[in-house]
């Protein structure tokens, strides 16, 4: 299938963009219809220890307790949408047909029933774990050990044909190469690992993902660069946390934006994955709907950006929560019960067109805890989105072009006194536009001075790309 | 205030429960579980439809007939069942629940001043709240379930410390010891009560539930069987006067509860 | 202490009432304000299962896990002010001095560290346990197995001799009375419980809890009606619980309102509890800064008001969660993520000016959920204040009018189509309005006509409250 | 966007990093550990201050004076102890850790060709990620601390099977295993892998870490030692190698972590 760049913006302008609404609405599952005028909750869990041990086991754990109380939950307080969302552990992935079909299966019946019963709008996204290790091979054929790029697009498969209503995933291409640049603080093995090798690496995978999901008349949603910018922003952690600069993870996340495009670019439809923080970006650019997590994400990442992140949302989630007892009922429920009402609110705004006032004010909130916050607020996010699309056609260019402007609003607003920064911090910041700027102009010289600067980076293996 | 009245209330949240009222009505279920004979009908109806005053009379009238037991068992007992049916098809809730049982027991203790020495009762059972733990409405809800179900019951009440239980079951050999904690901070008085009986030889189905405990905690310690809700607490006594001990009925725990 | 009644309101209006502000605001702690200005995150724990072994396991809890991860949590996400609350648990308040000094004061230490390095605004409230017994007796000198009314006091001298800055209390008052009426749906029996016998109980406790406070310099916090209107609220629970309906819950919570403002009556200056859903009616009487629980609570509490209850709160809590691990973190430190990213949101709110518009979008949000969410709307909680105070000087005349008005203010809306009703629930409302009208008109009449017709409820012993 | 110029910061969040920033210089507190030896002190100073130029020749000059192990006890590894502490008081970030440690690396490289059979290393490492599990960035940060402190690491890599972990142990004989695992459903490999070593009557101090795991579950199996943070790694395998056996290191687990 063609690839067919994004070169320009779908919105107009950056104020088009608010939570509950996207260009391109979504109609799919049980009645569920996405970025069409309400936000929904968007629950995520994982099994207790121990529940892998066999399909039966998994199946009861998924089914019985995970999505049982998830539903009830949402009938007791009255939630008139809900969507699941199902992460895949290894065991998942290992082996889809015995572990995987089962659980998909199971769910998919309790929801229809309830659907049934309650008229309540349900859908599930089955987020398929990709196990590919850079280190044994990221295509078919290169992996005698594990088989795991074969294993992975079957994992697509089965997630389609036994009741996922979205198929997502979060890729793994460049990885080694990021995972080396985050420890050295090099952005330039940075743009190389995500910005370039990740976005071949999607190229490849996500035409065949949207293959699957046409093929059973579903849905293909999106992707994440959890594996890197996640990894960046965690490091980056709070004002206790001394691994990374945040601005470094700044600039990393805008860089990963111009990756997790490459899904819409291959025919995914959104909505994208509530951990890719890139989210408000890709939105600004493609006008699809995007699943958030912040505040009522507590449960799996402390960021610093919990309110400003719902800002542009069509589906509000928790990340993923383990299933375990709270005094108020499990933990899937209570948790729902947090995303539930965040969506209620904003809906409740929208209905009293107060929604992009709403939409200020988490974007205040957090407008200046973190640069990287800062530049996903979705003004400064719709500029990253215009310096990718202005260099749309070429994944190097556009890159570098969101690294670039990510590091030019950084410095604007804290020569301004809005962002403040530490001395590290600012450090940092200049490190990387003089490193930015000093790249070639050209992808292919790109490529030729990667290859020679990186080759000894452990586990890196161009063949992997294609190279 | 802002003026809300153009809002379109169903994208912010639905009322489930109305949507699903329950279009059946208590009559046509009674219908279906009530004793035939006038007399005993009438009775159970007195405790069905909570006629709190007629009931003694309508008693009385019954057992003019029938022996005081079976007032109890065909009429009495029966209406509560009836009670039990419609509580758990959400048409009565819990209150119709308890008001009944106060007409049964009405009923049941002017039929117990006729009966020759003591009333045969299904079983005797000992309730108790935790040590330290206050919280006991749980526990008193489950007690009217299983005296409406046929049961004597003692109740120890709550805060009940350790060895006041030990001492009593002792005394009284219950058929079944109840114990309910709704604070994480004293449910361990639990398995420190099984332990102590264990050593003793003592051996019975000890139902722990409340807010804080879980099946895996209940089932940690010997004899414990979990009870999630109060109306699961006549099934689960139930089998054991079937003669189930503490290990089957855990063994067999999701089929008793959902049979 | 003589009793000060409130006859009349201390807001001029409902519309006066917006979270973060109180017309006597508190300063207290190390560097805390509360109701001057912003919203503070107020977090409640409970020990892991096994941790109440000694003191040592306790304290050990307590301080060096609970605490620490609380503060850190608070410094890594930049939270600028955090209240703790410690709720005691059954071990600390049986024996004061052992199991609890040890807390009280670690926790207190701790705080001082970080408050001294990073300047943030800390402080600490103990609610010590009420472990009295009706059945055994209320009042010193008649619990001769448990002594538990002179070691409830006791309680507050160790706390606040220790480190408290703030007492609270959750009074168990004609709790005997107030279960059976649950229990029997009947309302007569709750007004006397609760409206009645509660009053009278707080006002046995609570001029000696403002003597401890006053002797110690530290803060009367306020009482909650948790034993008994939310007990009536959970049991009442959302749509798929069939336990009592909502509309007896709404009233029950209203009469309780009447009741848990006898502590400010008593010299108490606030907060109140987090989870006396009462609060917004106590503001709008008597301008004191109110902690209060929903959306952010969801560890503890599945309610139907997870948005509206935040609208006057001056302190905004999650009720309370166990100590155990989260991905992302120890649940302490999760669950303060949320409600303090929240704060947050009301407090950029406040500084654009936008508070109100934000109050009414959370109060639009839950308007019609419930009955009980309804009759809390501030709007509602004003007229529901002025009914009290009409009569302020009868704590039976009074709770009776609080009831009286919240049955005719959910009629009323129910009749307009704003609140649908479920059958079920609509007729108990009937029979609260025909039970409530029938009262007799005076408090001596009433005294007489229930002592007569309570008088075998379990557990009640006239004795208990003087009578 | 709405105007936000007027908002007064302080009210929503403060920047305590940057209120509390570090006054002290990196300068400083290397004088205070760095060795008196004009050579060796050069050196130690091209790891601190990441002179990765000039790390070789000066080594070089270093090597003209001193033996290729004084060389490495007291400039390199000296070097990146002065990087341990600048770290531990939050001067110094962890890339800044990566980088010194690959110039201290690089040094050790040219010292280790002119010494004379195989360097003496303090103590040899087998690291490995549970089987399933592809998070390796712990680990990798934990191999590097090992390596600058002194020890000999085999890094097995990620998502390894238990048997390889079981099969490598048992050849190479190491002082101490670790295990890094990030999801609760991959971390049962460890007890897998203690179970087994014990039956092959192996034993060893096998420090187990990563978000999953806490310190209760790794101390439920023999042998395991929890980690928080790689700091930590260096600290506990340093007590294996005084002889302290897994039990006692666990025994002593607040104190060793703490001091
Ligand atoms: C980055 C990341 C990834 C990256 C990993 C990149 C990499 N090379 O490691 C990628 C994208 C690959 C990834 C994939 C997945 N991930 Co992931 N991931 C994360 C994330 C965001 C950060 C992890 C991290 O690197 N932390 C920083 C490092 C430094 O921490 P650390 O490893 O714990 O190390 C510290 C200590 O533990 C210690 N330490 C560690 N090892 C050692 C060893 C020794 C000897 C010593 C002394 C110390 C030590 O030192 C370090 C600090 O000093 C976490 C979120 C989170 N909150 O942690 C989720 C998380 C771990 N991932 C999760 C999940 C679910 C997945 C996926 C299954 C998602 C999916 N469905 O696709 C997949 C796995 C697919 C598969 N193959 O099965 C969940 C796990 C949930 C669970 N069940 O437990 C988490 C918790 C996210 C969440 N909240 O849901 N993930
Ligand atoms: C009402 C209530 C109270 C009332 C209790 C009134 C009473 N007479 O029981 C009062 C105010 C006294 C109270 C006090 C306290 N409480 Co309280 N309370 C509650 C609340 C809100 C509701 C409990 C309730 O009645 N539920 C309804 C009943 C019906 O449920 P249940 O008992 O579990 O029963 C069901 C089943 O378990 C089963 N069942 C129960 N027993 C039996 C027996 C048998 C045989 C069978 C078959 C079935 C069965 O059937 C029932 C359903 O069908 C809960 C919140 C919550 N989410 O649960 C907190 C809660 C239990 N309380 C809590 C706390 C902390 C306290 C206090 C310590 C607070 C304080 N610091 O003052 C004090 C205790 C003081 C002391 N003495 O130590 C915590 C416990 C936390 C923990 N550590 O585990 C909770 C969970 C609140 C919270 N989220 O923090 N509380």
């Amino acid at each position: 299938m063609a690839i067919k760049r994004f070169t320009k913006m779908e919105y107009k302008s950056a104020d088009d963009m608010v939570f509950g609404e996207a260009k391109y609405p979504l109609t799919y599952g049980l009645g569920q219809k996405i970025g069409a005028g309400t936000v929904v909750p968007e629950i995520n869990f994982a099994p207790r220890p121990g529940a892998e041990k066999n399909p039966a086991t998994l199946t009861r754990e998924y089914v019985d307790y995970i999505t049982k109380d998830i539903l009830d939950r949402a009938v007791t307080l009255g939630f008139p949408a809900v969507q699941l969302e199902n992460e895949w552990i290894h065991q998942m992935g290992n082996d889809p047909e015995k572990f995987a079909k089962p659980v998909v299966a199971g769910q998919k019946a309790l929801m229809q029933k309830y659907h049934d019963e309650y008229g309540i709008a349900l859908s599930i996204r089955h987020t398929c774990a990709d196990p590919r290790l850079a280190e044994k091979g990221l295509r078919p054929g290169m992996d005698k050990t594990h088989m795991y790029p074969e294993k992975t697009i079957e994992s697509f498969e089965v997630a389609a044909e036994n009741g996922a209503d979205v198929l997502s995933v979060e890729t793994m291409g460049g990885k080694e190469v990021s995972d080396y640049a985050i420890l050295h603080q090099d952005i330039k093995g940075w743009l190389f690992g995500i910005g370039y090798l990740g976005s071949m690496d999607m190229e490849w995978i996500w035409p065949q993902i949207v293959e699957v999901a046409k093929k059973n008349k579903i849905i293909a949603g999106g992707d994440t660069n959890c594996a890197g910018a996640n990894t960046s922003m965690f490091m980056a952690g709070g004002y206790l946390d001394k691994d990374i600069p945040r601005t470094f993870s700044a600039v990393t996340r805008c860089i990963a934006s111009a990756r997790t495009l490459v899904a819409y670019e291959c025919g995914a439809t959104g909505p994208d994955k509530d951990c890719g923080y890139e989210g408000p970006i890709l939105k600004s650019i493609s006008g699809k709907p995007s699943a958030q997590e912040g505040k009522g994400a507590q449960d799996a990442h402390a960021d610093l950006m919990g309110n400003l992140i719902a800002q542009v949302c069509d589906l509000w989630s928790n990340e993923s929560v383990e299933y375990h007892p709270e005094f108020g009922g499990s933990s899937v429920a209570c948790w729902l019960g947090v995303i539930g009402y965040e969506a209620a609110l904003m809906n409740t705004a929208k209905q009293l067109k107060q929604d992009k006032l709403l939409r200020d004010l988490y974007a205040a909130t957090d407008s200046y805890r973190s640069p990287e916050g800062f530049c996903l607020r979705y003004d400064n996010a719709y500029k990253i989105g215009q310096a990718i699309v202005e260099e749309g056609n070429d994944i190097y260019l556009r890159s570098r072009a969101a690294g670039l402007k990510a590091a030019e609003l950084i410095a604007e607003s804290n020569a301004k006194g809005g962002l403040k920064l530490s001395k590290h911090e600012k450090d940092m910041l200049n490190k990387i536009t003089t490193d930015l700027k000093a790249l070639p102009d050209s992808a292919s010289k790109f490529e030729e001075q990667c290859l020679k600067e990186y080759k000894n980076v452990p586990m890196f293996n161009p063949k992997n790309y294609g190279l | 205030m802002l003026d809300i009245s153009s809002v379109n209330y169903d994208a912010i949240f639905r009322r489930y429960d109305i949507l699903v009222e329950a279009k059946e009505k208590p009559e046509d279920i009674a219908a279906k579980i009530l004793p035939k004979d006038a007399l005993l009908k009438k009775v159970a109806e007195d405790v069905v439809f909570m006629k709190y005053k007629d009931v003694e009379a309508d008693t009385k009238a019954a057992m003019e007939k029938y022996k005081p037991e079976e007032v109890i068992e065909k009429a009495l007992v029966k209406g509560m069942d009836v009670v039990a049916e419609l509580y758990g098809r959400g048409i009565y809730y819990l209150p119709h629940v308890m008001v009944c049982a106060d007409a049964m027991d009405k009923g049941i203790k002017l039929c117990e001043k006729n009966i020759k020495g003591e009333r045969q009762t299904k079983g005797k059972i000992i309730l108790h709240v935790a040590e330290g733990d206050p919280h006991d409405i749980g526990k008193n809800i489950a007690m009217v379930l299983l005296r409406s179900a046929g049961y004597a019951t003692i109740d120890m009440g709550r805060d009940v410390p350790v060895v006041d239980v030990l001492d009593l079951v002792e005394k009284e050999k219950p058929d079944v010891l109840t114990g309910t904690a709704l604070m994480t901070t004293t449910m361990s008085a639990f398995p420190r009560i099984s332990e102590r009986l264990a050593e003793k030889g003592i051996e019975m189905p000890f139902i722990c539930a409340g807010g804080a405990v879980n099946r895996a905690y209940v089932e940690s310690f010997p004899m414990g069987v979990y009870a999630e809700k109060a109306a699961q607490g006549p099934v689960l006594v139930g089998k054991a006067m079937d003669g189930w001990d503490w290990k089957k009925i855990r063994s067999k725990w999701d089929d008793v509860v959902k049979g």
